[in-house]
Formats: structure tokens, C-alpha cells, sequence
């Protein structure tokens, strides 16, 4: 999961940093699910790994793709 | 070893909290400040949520069967993360819509070369 | 009795019907901020006096504290929301004119869903909640600051939002800490068991609370935002701002350092933190040409006066501090709401172009002239109680350190007299211009300016009409043991 | 130099987190405010899902400030959307056959699945938020499948002020039943384990759900529009 942030930081293409930040918020929903917290598990899949990268990308299709 | 095992989450929640907030400190474009502000999140809430937790502990929803025995983990930090994760939600796409804007405005999401205001 | 909750439910209820009234007709929606103001203030000053006879305590679903979130509504929270009612109101009124373009629809609900927020962060008595509260503050005055769509409008948005959520983040961390260590949220709780744990992981939250609400607070080193935001927002989004969300960021500072912590030791580096915010604010403010730029660096000033007030840390001092919150309040509300007319017919924000506006608009400017003394501290109006009782405070300590910051108040006050003055001048004898129109403000703007000129002075007159308010806010403040004993019977 | 600053600031913030952390221990049962929960909550409130009760019931009050926030994000975007031209209209090819049909077909199950979890939220995991973002997801699907297709925007906000004047007036009635709490659980509790159970918490939820469904694909549309 360190691993997936670290690389959200340095990715100069916005688009693989996004997918990695998503892939950030997957693995912290099945720790909530390992933490035994099904419902904020829930919440963050839908919430976190689903919605907010659509919104990402929108934002990133309406403005610039890689970072100078 | 002890150590690592009994806090392994935090130091993952921690991580996460602090590669956030030097990602906001030190990048440029606005989009890779606001992925920045998503990981910072989740950091916290991954945080709240291992606050929460009672070893061997079970969700706190009863089920049908009876098992009143095993402890049930902390329904509050869960109630707030939920909070906190639509907050989050909130600022982001707010956010988003402003980076939207400004590069309307500017054709650059370089924050260092917006430099409209001074001090 | 009267219920407090309906402080924060009737407006936020009102605010989500403004789309339906939308559908009915677009001429009622703008109206509908004023009513839920209106009544907001009607309820508070019901409640005043039995507020100060006995702090009341709402549970919300009916459950005992610490197990629900409930509402103290004690003196200081009552003055405030007293406050966030009446300068509300008058900004509403004012905005019915002078929101002219844009999404007006969206700019109302905003604006009345941030004076809900400000009002539930102090009403509420629940850490958690007061950050939820908070949030909504703080995103709605994100999007106001936004507004108008402009280039200066939108970057210093970004810049107030980057820096706004990363404290609004910290502050979280706090609260997760500390309900680690104390396994409740509710405020008067932790403060009951505050002293179980050691001091060190106390001062750890303590220093991530304060930090995250100081940056709406505005104190020293997390206040770049607020120049930015307050002079490129709508002028009556700029007097809401400086008038009542920094106020209310500086009563969540009191409230953790004051009843939660307890803190004694933080104070004297809080005073001097104040002092440093006042001295920057005031010099910064002094080299403007921009009159929003001076106005907003003067509210630093202003905030950092208060925070000294209070990091004295005894009632003399929190008295003065809470009076010159009023002043302020009341005060920049009337200078940001007689600039915009002058902005809006000169079409620059320049001093330099505001020559003869004492002409063309003579009680605009008579206004703004009010307000500028006001803040300066001159005797008839309010800002001469209120500067008067902190310095005196500050000396009845009687340590050679705060008689040294009082010298730099001092300092402070006189170049804040100097620009004030100079703005003055400007308006009234520089130029030649006999050949302008006299061309007033409308009316839905004088109404405002009025009310506030007539406050501000007899309030300055008759301080006394506030003294004992002030004085059982302040021993609200000052006396945790009585808080927690009115929170957990 | 930037970097170094920000790394030396971040280490002493961690040295400080670390030493106030430690006295945290890790899955150790220690709240008293939680073990109450647990404890009172199945006869309190008539909800399984312990979690509900106290996001609905408990800390209600939290609940509404929070549907606020998304509501306010949602008018903060447009507000500042607002005033932004139309400048460039792409050219949009037309989704495949094959994508297309597939969106519509699961368009309702996603929308059925939405509504199942936030009906079911105080028996099962789950409730209003992640109902909503699932109906939300669905809307996501139909942008994505079927490029062109939108929801109405005056239908979307009437969606979102009803639902959120439902979760008022619900507490405003439990003011005016139940003496003086706002939120006040005004209705029997029913059997556990039914569907028709604890008080107002189905009620309220499905607000909730109704209005972070439509509020945050409210949020997308506007982000998607125009561009």
C-alpha cells in the first residue's frame, strides 16, 4: 500500500498517479475489512476506489494529462 | 518483532498520512496536490479505524446466530470514518472543479507559475 | 422554553427548500436567507437571559452525554450566535442588491448553509461534530470565495482550499488521538479525565487541534490565505468572512485551549503569537494600495489583537478580548460593505481612484470614516471600550513582559491610525472633482450601513449594555469545572 | 531546499504522533463510550447494524452535518462551474453495440443493488452512504456506456432538497413527540431482525440514500459536462 502511494508521487503521468492512488484506496478497504469493519469497507470501495478516480480522470480529461 | 506486529497499522496509517502531506508540500501541479490530499484521507482514516480495533474482535452487527461472546471491535471510530471518508469526498471534488477553473484561466496547473496575488 | 436546536436545524431546513422556492419563483429565494436569519437572531436574543441565569444543554436524540452529541448553549455560545445571526442578517440585506451576476440561486444557499455552519461550531459541545460543523464552514466559504469566476477569485480559492483542508486533516488526527487516549468525544468528558493521561501525549493533539483550526483562525504562520481570499471574494462574502469565520475559528482555539486543555502553559506563547499576528497584519496592511488588501491585513491585525486578549489568560483580558471580537465584527462588516459600493461605482479596488467619494457618495464614505475611526479606537465608538479594557488588563498583570507587548499594541494601534487615516484623506480632501453627481448607494445597502452606524456608536456610548453578557462568557470560559459540571451531571 | 524543509518539518511531526501513539495500544478494549454502544444499543434503538444506530441514532446529528458537506460540495461545484463558458465541444463517437446494451442491462441491478443495501442498512452491513455511491455508480455507468444520456438537472435537485428536508422535519417531529430531543427515535422499534424495525433509522437512511445518490452523481454531471 506505501508502495502504491510512493508511486502516486512520483508518476509524472497524472493518469497512472490516479490509478495508483485508487489502488491506495482499495487495499485500505480490505484492511477495513480485515479490521473488521464491513461497513466503512463498503464505503471506501464504493466511495473511495470508485467515485473520486472517475472524478479524477474527468477532472484530468478537461485539463492536462502530464505533469511539467 | 512484538513492536512491528502490535503496530503495523499505525505505521501503515501514518505512512500514508505522511507521504500525503509531503506530497502537498512539495509538488507543483495541482491535480498531483490533490491526489496528495485523497492518500492524506485515507491515511486517516486507515488511522481511526486500527484505533478502533479489539484483537480477535468480531464487526459490530449481530447477526442471527447468537454469539454475544466475542468482543465487537468500536462502533464509533467506524461511524466517524464514514463521516470523514464523505467529507473527503466533498473537498476533492470540490477541488477538482477549482483545478478545473483555474486552468481555464491560466492553461497551466504549475502552482508555481500562477502568481497572480502577492504578498 | 425555546429549543437552541432550532438555531442550526430551522436555517439548514430553510436552506434546502431554497431550490423549491426556486421552482416557484426565482424573486423569493433571495429573501429567504433574511428570514432564517431573522429568525435565528429573534430566537438568540430569547434566549440571552436565561442563558446567563443557567447554560442550557440540549441532548440530541435523547440520550445522556458523553453518549450523545449535545448542545451547550452557554453565554459565549449564545453571543456568538447572536453575533453570526445579526451580522448575517445585515450582510443578507446588503447582498439583495449587490449580487448581481452569476449563479444567485447557488450564492444564497451557500451563504446561508456557511452561517449554519458557524452557528453549530458554537453551539455544539462535541469535538467530532465541531469538526463536521466546521467542514461545512469552511467548504461553502471555499466556494464563496470562488464566486465571482475570476482569475483572482479562483486561485485564491485553490490557495485557501490546499491550505484549509490540510488543517481541517491535522485537526482530524487530533481527534483521533484523543479519542485513543480517552475513548469519548464528548468535550466536557475529555476535559473531566484530561488529567489521567501524561502531558506529553496531551500536548501532542492539543498542538494538532490548535494548528488546525489556527489556519481558519488566521493566526501568524497559517494566515497566507487570507488576503488572497478576503479581497478577491463579493465584498459581502469579504464582511462575512472577516466578521464572523474568523471569529468563530478563534472561539474554537478558546474553546480547546481554554475548557478542554486547560492549558496554562501555552497562553504567554499564544500572547505573543497575537502580538506577532497584530504587528505583521498591521505593517503588511500599511504598504497597500489595494483597499480590500487593506482591509483584510487589518483584520489580521485585528484577530491577532484578540488572541493576545485572550492568551492573557485572566477575565479582564478575555472580557477585552470578546469586546474587541464585537468591535471587529461590527466594525469590518461596515468598512467591507461601504468599499464595495465605492469599488463597484469607481471599477477599481485602487485607494488612489477613490479620490472624491466624499462627494459622490457622502454617507457611504461618512460610513466607512465611522468604521475607520472605530477600529482605530477612538472614544465615541466601540473600539475605544474594547482596546481600552485589554490594554488595562494587560498592565493590571502587572509583568514587565506584557507591559512591553502593551507598548507594541500601542505601536500597532498607531500605524493602523495612519493608513486608516491616510484612506481618510483620500476620500474626503484629495482631488478636485465639483463637477461629480451625487450618486448614493441603493437601498437594500444603506440599510445595513445604517443599522451598523447607530450600533457602533451606542454601543461605544453605553459598553455597559454589554458588560454583563461579557463578563459570564468570560467566566464561562476561564471556569472548566463549572462547564463539565453543567455537561455531565 | 524545499524537500529538505518539508522532510525535516514531517520527521518532527512523526517523532511527536509516535510519542502520543504509543500510549494507544493496539487491540486493546478500552472505550467505555463503544462497550455502552454495544451493550444498550439493540434495546435503544432496535438496530442489528451497531454501527447504524450510532451513525444514525447516536450521533445523528453528525450525520445531518455531513450530508451538508456533500450537499454543499455539490452546490460549491456548480457555483464555481457556473460561470464557465462553453469553449471546445469534442467530437464523440458513439459507444458499441455491445457496450451500450451492457450498461443499460445493468444499469437498474446496480440501482436495485443501491437501494437493497441502504434499505438493509440497519440489519446488514452497509447504509445510506455506500447505497447512495452505488446508485451514484450507476449514473457513473450510464455517462461511461451511453455517452449523451442525462439526468434531468431540476429532477436531481428536487431529489436532493426533498430528501434532505425529510431528515429535518424526521428530527423536527421527534422535537415536537418526544419533549425536548431533536433526532427523537419517535417510532416503536419493532422486532429485531425484521425489516420494519428500529423507529426512524429506515427512514432516515433512505433519505440519506437518496441524497448522496443524487448529489454526488450530481457532482459528476457537472464535471462531465461540456467537456
Amino acid at each position: 500500500m506505501l508502495a502504491a502511494a510512493i508511486s502516486a508521487s512520483i508518476f509524472k503521468d497524472l493518469m497512472n498517479a490516479v490509478i495508483a492512488s485508487c489502488l491506495v484506496s482499495l487495499i485500505a478497504a480490505i484492511l477495513f475489512f480485515l479490521l473488521q469493519a464491513p461497513d466503512v469497507a463498503m464505503a471506501e470501495a464504493a466511495i473511495g476506489a470508485a467515485l473520486i478516480t472517475a472524478v479524477f480522470v474527468i477532472a484530468i480529461r478537461r485539463t492536462k494529462r502530464y505533469e511539467e | 518483532m512484538n513492536f512491528i506486529h502490535n503496530y503495523i497499522y499505525y505505521i501503515g496509517a501514518f505512512g500514508l498520512v505522511f507521504i500525503g502531506i509531503y506530497i502537498i508540500l512539495v509538488k507543483r501541479n495541482l491535480i498531483k496536490v490533490i491526489i496528495g490530499l485523497s492518500i492524506l484521507d485515507t491515511g486517516i482514516n486507515l488511522f481511526l479505524i486500527s484505533i478502533g480495533y479489539i484483537s480477535k474482535g468480531t464487526a459490530p452487527i449481530f447477526s442471527k446466530i447468537d454469539m454475544e461472546n466475542a468482543p465487537m471491535v468500536d462502533p464509533v471510530p467506524q461511524a466517524l470514518v464514514l463521516t470523514a471518508i464523505v467529507i473527503g469526498v466533498a473537498v476533492l471534488a470540490l477541488a477538482l472543479s477549482l483545478a478545473i477553473r483555474l486552468y481555464h484561466h491560466y492553461g497551466t496547473l504549475n502552482l508555481r507559475k500562477i502568481k497572480e496575488q502577492r504578498w | 422554553m425555546v429549543n437552541p436546536v432550532l438555531l442550526i436545524a430551522v436555517p439548514l431546513g430553510l436552506s434546502f427548500t431554497i431550490p423549491l422556492f426556486g421552482l416557484i419563483s426565482r424573486k423569493i429565494e433571495k429573501y429567504v436567507p433574511v428570514v432564517a436569519l431573522i429568525f435565528n437572531l429573534v430566537i438568540s436574543s430569547i434566549l440571552i437571559p436565561e442563558v446567563i441565569k443557567q447554560p442550557i444543554n440540549v441532548f440530541i436524540g435523547g440520550f445522556q452525554p458523553p453518549f450523545c452529541i449535545n448542545l451547550v448553549v452557554g453565554p459565549v455560545g449564545i453571543l456568538f450566535s447572536a453575533l453570526i445571526a445579526l451580522v448575517g442578517l445585515l450582510a443578507s440585506i446588503y447582498a439583495l442588491d449587490y449580487i448581481r451576476e452569476g449563479a444567485k440561486q447557488l450564492y444564497h444557499m451557500l451563504y446561508l448553509l456557511l452561517l449554519t455552519g458557524a452557528t453549530g461550531v458554537v453551539l455544539t459541545g462535541d469535538i467530532f461534530n465541531l469538526f463536521v460543523f466546521f467542514e461545512i464552514l469552511c467548504i461553502s466559504s471555499y466556494a464563496l470565495v470562488a464566486y465571482l469566476g475570476d482569475k483572482a477569485g479562483i486561485e485564491s480559492a485553490v490557495k485557501y482550499l490546499i491550505q484549509g483542508a490540510m488543517g481541517s486533516s491535522l485537526m482530524l488526527i487530533g481527534i483521533g488521538l484523543l479519542y485513543g487516549l480517552f475513548g469519548t468525544l464528548n468535550m466536557a468528558d475529555i476535559a473531566s479525565n484530561i488529567d489521567t493521561v501524561s502531558s506529553i501525549s496531551i500536548f501532542v493533539p492539543m498542538v494538532l487541534l490548535i494548528t488546525g483550526l489556527g489556519v481558519e483562525a488566521a493566526i501568524f504562520p497559517l494566515n497566507a490565505w487570507l488576503p488572497d481570499a478576503h479581497s478577491s471574494a463579493p465584498s459581502s462574502i469579504s464582511a462575512i468572512l472577516s466578521g464572523i469565520a474568523i471569529k468563530v475559528g478563534i472561539y474554537a482555539v478558546a474553546r480547546v485551549v481554554f475548557t478542554i486543555f486547560g492549558a496554562s502553559s501555552i497562553l504567554q506563547f499564544l500572547a505573543i503569537l497575537g502580538l506577532l499576528t497584530l504587528l505583521i497584519g498591521e505593517v503588511s496592511a500599511f504598504c497597500q494600495s489595494n483597499i480590500k488588501r487593506l482591509l483584510a491585513y487589518s483584520s489580521i491585525g485585528q484577530i491577532g489583537l484578540v488572541v493576545f486578549a485572550l492568551g492573557m489568560g485572566i477575565s479582564y483580558g478575555v472580557v477585552g478580548g470578546l469586546f474587541q471580537l464585537i468591535s471587529h465584527a461590527l466594525s469590518k462588516a461596515l468598512l467591507f460593505f461601504a468599499v464595495g459600493y465605492m469599488i463597484y461605482r469607481s471599477g477599481s479596488m485602487d485607494i488612489s481612484k477613490l479620490e472624491g467619494m466624499g462627494k459622490q457618495m457622502p454617507l457611504t464614505s461618512f460610513a466607512f470614516t465611522i468604521g475607520a475611526f472605530s477600529l482605530v479606537g477612538l472614544p465615541p465608538f466601540i473600539g475605544f471600550p474594547s482596546k481600552f479594557l485589554i490594554i488595562r488588563a494587560a498592565l493590571s498583570k502587572q509583568e514587565l513582559l506584557f507591559t512591553i507587548l502593551v507598548a507594541f499594541v500601542l505601536l500597532g494601534t498607531v500605524i493602523e491610525g495612519a493608513y486608516f487615516f491616510r484612506v481618510v484623506q483620500v476620500l474626503y480632501f484629495k482631488g478636485n472633482h465639483t463637477d461629480l453627481q451625487r450618486e448614493e448607494a441603493p437601498i437594500p445597502a444603506l440599510i445595513p450601513i445604517v443599522i451598523l452606524m447607530v450600533l457602533i456608536v451606542a454601543i461605544g456610548v453605553y459598553p455597559k449594555s454589554l458588560t454583563r453578557m461579557l463578563n459570564s462568557a468570560s467566566s464561562e470560559l476561564l471556569n472548566r469545572v463549572a462547564y463539565i459540571r453543567s455537561v455531565l451531571r | 531546499m524545499r524537500r529538505i524543509i518539508s522532510l525535516i518539518l514531517l520527521a518532527v511531526v512523526a517523532l511527536g504522533i509516535a510519542l502520543c501513539v504509543i500510549h494507544i495500544p493496539f487491540g486493546a478494549p478500552k472505550t467505555k463510550v463503544g462497550n455502552y454502544y454495544i451493550d444498550k444499543g439493540r434495546e435503544q434503538t432496535g438496530a442489528t447494524n451497531i454501527v447504524t444506530s450510532v451513525v444514525v441514532n447516536y450521533r445523528g446529528f453528525d450525520t445531518l452535518g455531513e450530508v451538508t458537506v456533500l450537499f454543499v460540495a455539490a452546490i460549491g461545484v456548480s457555483a464555481v462551474l457556473a460561470t464557465l463558458k462553453k469553449k471546445f465541444q469534442k467530437k464523440i463517437e458513439p459507444p458499441s453495440l455491445v457496450l451500450n446494451a451492457g450498461c443499460r442491462f445493468l444499469f437498474p441491478l446496480v440501482l436495485f443493488f443501491g437501494a437493497y443495501i441502504f434499505i438493509h442498512g440497519h440489519l446488514t452491513p452497509g447504509g445510506g452512504f455506500q447505497g447512495g455511491a452505488i446508485i451514484a455508480s450507476a449514473f457513473l455507468l450510464t455517462y461511461l456506456g451511453c455517452r449523451g444520456r442525462r439526468i434531468s438537472e431540476s429532477r436531481s435537485k428536487l431529489t436532493e432538497s426533498l430528501s434532505g428536508l425529510v431528515f429535518v422535519l424526521v428530527g423536527l417531529i421527534g422535537l415536537a413527540i418526544g419533549g425536548h430531543y431533536f433526532l427523537y427515535n419517535f417510532l416503536p422499534k419493532g422486532v429485531l431482525h425484521s425489516l420494519l424495525s428500529a423507529g426512524i433509522i429506515p427512514i432516515i437512511y433512505i433519505a440519506i440514500g437518496f441524497k448522496v445518490g443524487s448529489e454526488i452523481a450530481g457532482i459528476i454531471d457537472k464535471l462531465v459536462e461540456e467537456s
